[in-house]
């Protein structure tokens, strides 16, 4: 402890705050803005917003609470966070929401002015929690931000109605001082921000300042925290979140591939926001169609790419189903295509704003005959750029479709990205120099079984596709039976050539041993800490984390059999689990999380000691 | 060289296409053999279509065929350019992703009635309002072909078949009628026993810019034999045809010597010779209307009580989505400059690492 | 007992519904707490709909609400009988199975732009043009509201949402337009900010035999507030709407100082007080023509040119799909006799094994 | 060998004869004829037809071939058999399509007449394949049958083009000869079917019986053959193809659970034929529906379950993609839904005549989030009706989709069917005994776990469902976590119990030993055959079919482990095979037909000795 200003000043390796308020509190916004205060001064980063899921509940609701939560620190931070160090909470509703997930101990900072008697009754609360003993586990401190920040803003020259949205920042203000954060960058984003408004600039910085202030003479704080810093990779960082990194993967590979990107699509939560953002980027030639169904979407884009572009279609589970025969069709012509799914929770309409990871198995064999395709799925928000990049380089080089799997959590949650220096990432120009002589439009590259793409408006190729069953090599319709065996042989064994032009797995913690983690998607935080932190205890555990799920990297099964126990770790009933007692022999083991919610590290933990303590 | 046009053809299938070198008919029939019944309407299509292309003064490569699953969608094989064979329904989405990739292409999708209008209504609804521009040729025979004679949409009420043993129970969809619902700006009718008629729809059709829709009223022979006999070349059609001629007052019947009168809002027959009414109360056909509800009481006209309508319905300008969409993308990249990949990525609030 | 329909609601949930028992509004309020925006338009439909339900003279467990996925489509959640929130798109393909498997249940349809134009309009279509006797209302907000406001089909062209940030290219589908060119044989269109005329307008649906087709224009408070300011109930609205009434002249405005003449099919304004134009010249307003040629003109009616037409559009008779399945049942009946299972298994050649 | 007639009678266990002719002869009619016939006096049969793919290519040509091919014999014929014994070819390109597959030293009735210079060019031919020296292997009876038929049927009165018409006819009645078959019951079946028009009726049976005795008195026959009998049950036969009996097994199931049948549904083949038949039976109240799609028309036979009828929907792959959605809809609704999948080859458009089984993954996997339904397969034609009637049992019982698998062989295959007596049959009667108080939509019935099924009509049971999470036992939508959780292992664990619901596993031929041979679906006919051959050859080999694939019966297991080696039959890539490495330990090893083409007992033979042959 080091004191500074009068205050001790904590060194912390990690901290997790959740902001949580009204829809219409402006949480989303602070967050994000503390998180990337946080990463500009060193931290590794990774939030989880939380919105209700109504459009608009009425306020001061417990259905209207909308939070945002985000851990920073050392390079350990892999998740938002399993449970909150600090809650803010600006009304009621948010500290009813909230509560039960904050640490024991850990500090409730209230805006106690909205704890009125119609708010608390909104809540649901009989009796005022700030002034009863049910927060005695907790460190409070009870905030009249309200009035504070109608006082810091009083000079502004806006309405009192007006004032009253800066709350949001008075609150980011506390929170700031509370990590020891500077507020320069953040006067510096509002300069930008509120260009248009001088007024509205003047009362949110003033606002800022207040709680800033407010939370270093208060008597109210003892100390504050400083985390340590990360040691991240060096190079230039943002922030994204796994939608915006996966419209970022498709564009940047769509560039490298010298083709335009043709996205089609028809929204859905929680994958709409792709859609959003690829539409903003007309200047890249981007060509979004919002189509009337999935079904249309996903044979637009495998229209494009007949025609020579990057055709690209996302979606989320009712989308994905839809589009089962379409991806079939995409199979048998051998063309490429680019399936973003973005899980939500099913089966059916389920629960669209939670997360779950059940479509593997959907994504593996959910077409009719045998119908083979790559599965790809993103570890973190970030990842999400590089295995949409991926998926593009696959589905190109490959003729074939590339189902991507990502899901609400990975959406929404936001971490640093280390922004890539484009020309160093891969060229992806498939050179098909073909004369018209020696076409035929299923002849096959010899490594790779990839038919040539040759386009409309190219002459002397004029060829005919379609989904009835081809002859080999020259493509025309057969019915012919020996023919029929050797093309479904050779769709199945193109896919399992990618094996060897994937990166082969790894292996984090123990290079053998007792226990290997293994799992896919949006898991990898949590089993990434927890397996960090029982390797470091001493234990002879490792994590392995698949990004291709089909097929599997070449060095997969052997390495498995490094080590006695396979623990697997998804958000489902076992999918991949059964992929992998259907391929591999050894000793499976299973956590399943069905709750709609990201893992937990110590969920992760308590399994594989649990696991650790079996004979 | 007895054969100087086969060898043309020829030619062309090893050396690569030649935009200037002059195509002919034979340049775009296919290697692969026809195989549609013996006498099935299909095959005159096939013939008027393998004609105007080559007239179009478009180059080979540059065409795409886009069908559905029927025996009608078996059509891009048959055609010597690029061709995509899809799946039950979606000819028209697949062929907007073709033309929105590359807005060059002359694209033309070959559908069925019940392609097109029963598992695929609602992309050909679609495409036809957004105008894209590209040919949607729907073959109409009022029954499922190549599954072997189920109803379909279109299959008058009552009609018996192998799913209807009893007579349908509901009423046919008109084409024509749901093609101008989604206002259309170029929706016709023409019908494959007459090449002539058909020929010049189709001519019509290609040179629209943007969506062009054509009913072809095409026979089965064999699980609907002479749908269309009332309309059909064989017999005398004068009294059972209405040819729509833009401009011009809706006459029929041998001489013109009857008409089409509108009288609030409900058409009649009437007859100009016996002085029932002038040529001054007949209707006007008007093409380029801005409101398709002329075109759309045109179209309800059916036989037995009158006869039926073939040509252009409507066929007006409208910008068309592939048009619009290249001029949002330039206007941004006027505005924002030509994509940049490393300034995308490096946008929003960056930090440095070291 | 200071509210004695609440206990009698409540009585009926626990004790089971008595047919004869006169029913009330609140025996239609489901338990569920009603969760749409504060002041989305979708509450007075609601609203609406408890009233008339009770006075339709049928027993409260022969209704069915069935809907697919939209803010609107949460609709039957709150109306205390039987209802199915689908899947997207499919509330008419989930209704038509509600109701051929039980023709005597008074079938409701819920849907919205997205859900019925856009994934679901060819189950729309089909469902009208069959006739299959339920009421299909469509809530028309012009917007995507549950996926939080992308443009749908029914946004005017040009409109910036979240997927359209250079407003969109696509010309807006025409609800009454494709419901009528489906021939459906009950169409009107209604607005949530007018309860009575809504009301009217419901009611007349849910006498309809056949497919009753209604548009209801509903504002999106939060994603597309206003959509339809020019015809909500705040201003004055004699100016920019038609009330339709059959067999009326085509009159609005104060006074009905306006009206609506067609010449050569293309309508007009035309004013009254002026002397440009007298009642005779005016349309009639025909709801029960054989044609939806009138109907359509009217649909196609927009602001800021025209007025926009509210009512019922067209309203006719036609024998329903339900009854015609039921009728040729019968007749299999009286032909064959009663389905007898063993006689059926021992159709065709059999012959014994011992 | 007896002497009778002249001519020797030759006693054969079992025959397999092949009915050949272009599209318009006739083939099918009096193939089916023969079937029936050869039933009648006794036979086991199994038959199959081979349509031309397209709908009436050019007569003569190769694509205009029509072939219809039955085995019959004693118990022992399972499948239309490996090889023809005796081709019936009405002309050249017959001939030519039908060779490759003949035994040698099979017979060869051809006709001759048909051998024209034009027809044989049609067909391909260079020269007369009757005259020259290509058919040395075979034994050739040239018949001038056009001529013959001619003449047998010129009094008449029909026109000479009427009359060509009859010479199937005369094919037949020398194939009945060879067979020591009886004119008599197809007299009586002529005179039924051609009761309208006494000419035709005389036409034929002219023609049939100048066949018949052409046979008896030319010298072109030295023998004629006489089957064995076979031990069938006793009771009473008809024949019938896979899809009308799995019409009739609709039919009889849902009147056995006092519902009606609605069945929706969009042509496709090969499951067309459902459609048609079950239109034709509306005196059974049955509600057939052709909707404008397979979405709808899986919608529909959902909400028809909702309204309290028995919904189901019957299609092929591509259709069966198109459903996936809609198949989740019934899941989490938990209503009863059959789904009818009658396999054809794919992926995409495939080859629609062609058989397959490769939608076996699909069906259990083929839906986003955990979307567990039963899945089931029928084994042979007749095995369509029982397992119908199972799909509708277990669908109204247990409140869950059905989805049951046949294929294009099967639909069009023929066998004897032992009609049950209806009685008999499980009564199916679901009885919600219920007031309105103990009702709520999703309290389960505690053995079955089913939820009450009341439908739209009841007063009281007024309920709301729909595809979003349901709250346990209200059934109201809920977003709650560990709910989820908990509804998500209800709804597996309902499927799960169905195993002890339904008949356990057997097996045929060896009780333990070396090599058992899994199988599912079509395949029974073949693997019977070739694993009985092998059994009595003295092998340790046993047959285990699989009906039931989810969830599979409770003995299954524990079967599987009396046996060294387990071979799995089917005709995919090894779809079952993957679902059974995932769930139990045992050597699996493969025999995957993917031609297209039913599966033949040699095939299998040949698997079987290979595997015992290893080590
Ligand atoms: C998804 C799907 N459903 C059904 C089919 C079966 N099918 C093929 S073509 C067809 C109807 C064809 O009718 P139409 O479009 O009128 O074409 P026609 O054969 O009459 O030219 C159907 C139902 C299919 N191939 N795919
Ligand atoms: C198959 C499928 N695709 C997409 C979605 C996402 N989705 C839900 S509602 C909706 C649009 C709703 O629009 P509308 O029907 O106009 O209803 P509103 O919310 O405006 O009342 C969409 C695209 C979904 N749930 N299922
Ligand atoms: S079935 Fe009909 S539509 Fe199809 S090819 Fe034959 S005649 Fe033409
Ligand atoms: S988003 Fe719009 S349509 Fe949906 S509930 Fe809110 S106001 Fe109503
Ligand atoms: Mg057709
Ligand atoms: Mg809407």
């Amino acid at each position: 402890m080091i004191a500074t200003g009068g205050k001790e000043l904590v060194q912390v390796r990690q901290a997790t705050v959740r902001f949580a308020g009204d829809s219409g509190d402006g949480m989303q916004l602070v967050g994000g803005q503390f998180a990337d205060i946080a990463s500009m001064t060193g931290s590794a980063i990774c939030s989880f917003p939380d919105f209700p899921s109504d459009i608009r509940a009425p306020a001061g609701t417990l259905g209207g609470v909308s939070g945002y939560q985000l851990s920073f620190g050392d390079e350990r931070v892999t998740t938002p966070g399993d449970a909150p160090f600090v809650l803010v909470a600006m009304n009621p509703a948010a500290l009813k929401v909230c509560l039960p997930e904050l640490q024991k101990g850990g500090i409730i900072i209230a805006n106690e002015d909205e704890f009125t008697p119609t708010n608390l009754k909104k809540a649901e609360y009989e009796s005022n929690p700030l002034e009863d003993d049910s927060l005695d586990d907790y460190r409070v401190i009870c905030v009249p931000m309200t009035r504070l920040n109608d006082e810091a803003t009083a000079a502004s020259g806006l309405s009192k109605s007006q004032r009253a949205r800066c709350k949001n920042f008075f609150a980011l203000g506390m929170a700031l001082w509370l990590y020891d954060h500077p507020l320069q960058p953040l006067l510096e984003w509002m300069m930008r921000k509120f260009q248009r408004s001088a007024e509205v600039m003047a009362a949110n910085a003033a606002s800022l300042r207040a709680g800033h202030n407010f939370a270093n003479t208060a008597e109210l704080f003892r100390v504050h925290y400083q985390v340590a810093r990360a040691k991240l990779p060096a190079g230039r960082y943002r922030r994204v979140t796994g939608n915006e990194a996966l419209a970022l993967g498709c564009i940047v590979g769509a560039h490298r591939t010298g083709r335009t990107l043709v996205y089609a699509s028809y929204p859905i939560t929680p994958a709409s926001e792709v859609l959003h953002e690829l539409a903003k980027h007309k200047e890249f030639d981007v060509r979004v169609i919002q189509a009337e169904d999935e079904i249309a979407a996903c044979c637009a884009a495998i229209g494009a790419s007949f025609a020579g572009s990057v055709g690209v279609t996302g979606t989320s589970g009712p989308g994905l189903s839809l589009k089962a025969e379409a991806i079939g069709l995409a199979v048998m012509t051998e063309l490429p295509l680019v399936v973003l799914n973005v899980q939500r929770a099913g089966p059916s309409t389920g629960m669209p704003t939670k997360t779950e990871q059940a479509d593997l198995l959907i994504s593996m064999f959910g077409r009719h005959g045998e119908s083979p395709a790559v599965v790809l799925a993103a570890a973190s928000a970030a990842d999400c750029f590089h295995m949409a990049f991926e998926s593009v380089r696959l589905a190109t080089k490959y003729m074939t479709p590339v189902l991507l799997l990502s899901d609400s959590f990975l959406a929404n949650s936001a971490e640093p990205f280390r922004i890539p220096d484009p020309v160093s990432l891969p060229d992806l120009r498939t050179g098909w120099d073909l004369t018209p002589g020696d076409f035929a439009p299923y002849r096959r590259a010899s490594q790779t079984l990839a038919r040539a793409w040759m386009a409309p408006g190219s002459p002397g190729f004029e060829h005919r596709i379609g989904g009835l069953e081809k002859e080999d090599e020259t493509g025309t319709v057969s019915y012919d039976g020996e023919n029929h065996a050797k093309m479904v042989r050779l769709r199945a064994e193109k896919i399992a050539r990618i094996a060897s032009d994937i990166p082969p797995v790894e292996v984090v913690g123990a290079e053998e041993g007792d226990v290997l983690v293994v799992g896919w998607g949006s898991t990898y935080g949590a089993i990434a800490a927890a397996v960090e932190q029982l390797h470091q205890e001493g234990h002879r555990v490792a994590h392995l984390h698949l990004r291709y799920l089909n097929p599997f990297p070449q060095n997969f099964g052997q390495t498995l059999g490094r080590f006695s126990r396979i623990l697997v770790v998804e958000g489902n009933c076992g999918q991949l689990r059964m992929m992998l007692r259907s391929q591999f022999t050894a000793s499976f083991f299973a956590l399943n999380k069905l709750d709609g919610r990201p893992l937990l590290i110590r969920e992760v933990r308590t399994a594989i000691e649990e696991l650790l303590k079996r004979e | 060289m007895s054969s100087p046009l086969i060898d043309e053809a020829e030619k062309s299938e090893t050396t690569g296409g030649d935009c200037l070198r002059i195509l002919t008919r034979k340049d775009f029939q296919s290697p692969q053999t026809v195989r549609w019944c013996p006498g099935c309407g299909d095959y005159s299509i096939l013939a008027q279509i393998q004609k105007i292309l080559p007239e179009l003064g478009i180059a080979r490569e540059n065409f795409v065929f886009v069908s559905g699953i029927g025996c009608s969608s078996r059509f891009p094989y048959y055609v010597n350019t690029y061709g995509f064979h899809g799946i039950h329904g979606r000819a028209p989405s697949i062929a907007t992703g073709v033309k929105c990739a590359n807005p060059d292409l002359s694209v033309w999708v070959v559908t069925g009635d019940g392609d097109g209008l029963s598992i695929g209504t609602n992309h050909v609804i679609h495409t036809i309002r957004r105008n894209i521009d590209l040919n949607i040729l729907l073959f109409n025979n009022r029954i499922y072909g190549l599954t072997k004679g189920q109803y379909s949409p279109t299959s008058e009420f009552g009609k018996k078949t192998k799913s209807s043993p009893m007579g349908t129970i509901e009423q046919p969809i008109r084409p024509i009628q749901m093609a101008l619902a989604a206002e259309g700006t170029f929706v016709a009718r023409t019908i494959a026993a007459d090449p002539n008629h058909m020929r010049q729809t189709l001519e019509a059709a290609a040179n629209h810019r943007g969506t062009s829709f054509i009913e072809i009223l095409q026979n089965c022979r064999v699980f609907n034999d002479r749908a269309f006999e009332e309309s059909s070349a064989g017999k005398d059609t004068k009294d059972d045809r209405i040819l729509l001629r833009h401009g011009e007052p809706i006459r029929f019947g041998t001489g013109g010597g009857r008409g089409i009168a509108v009288r609030n809002m409900t058409p009649q027959v009437v007859d100009l010779e016996s002085g029932e009414a002038s040529v001054g109360e007949l209707l006007i056909h008007d093409a380029q209307a801005d409101s398709p509800a002329l075109a759309a009481l045109l179209a309800a006209l059916e036989p037995p009580e009158f006869p039926v309508a073939l040509g252009v319905f409507r066929n007006i300008e409208r910008p068309t989505y592939d048009e619009l969409m290249l001029s949002q993308i330039a206007a941004s990249t006027v505005q924002r400059g030509r994509g940049d990949v490393a300034k995308l990525l490096n946008s929003g609030t960056t930090w440095e690492v070291d």
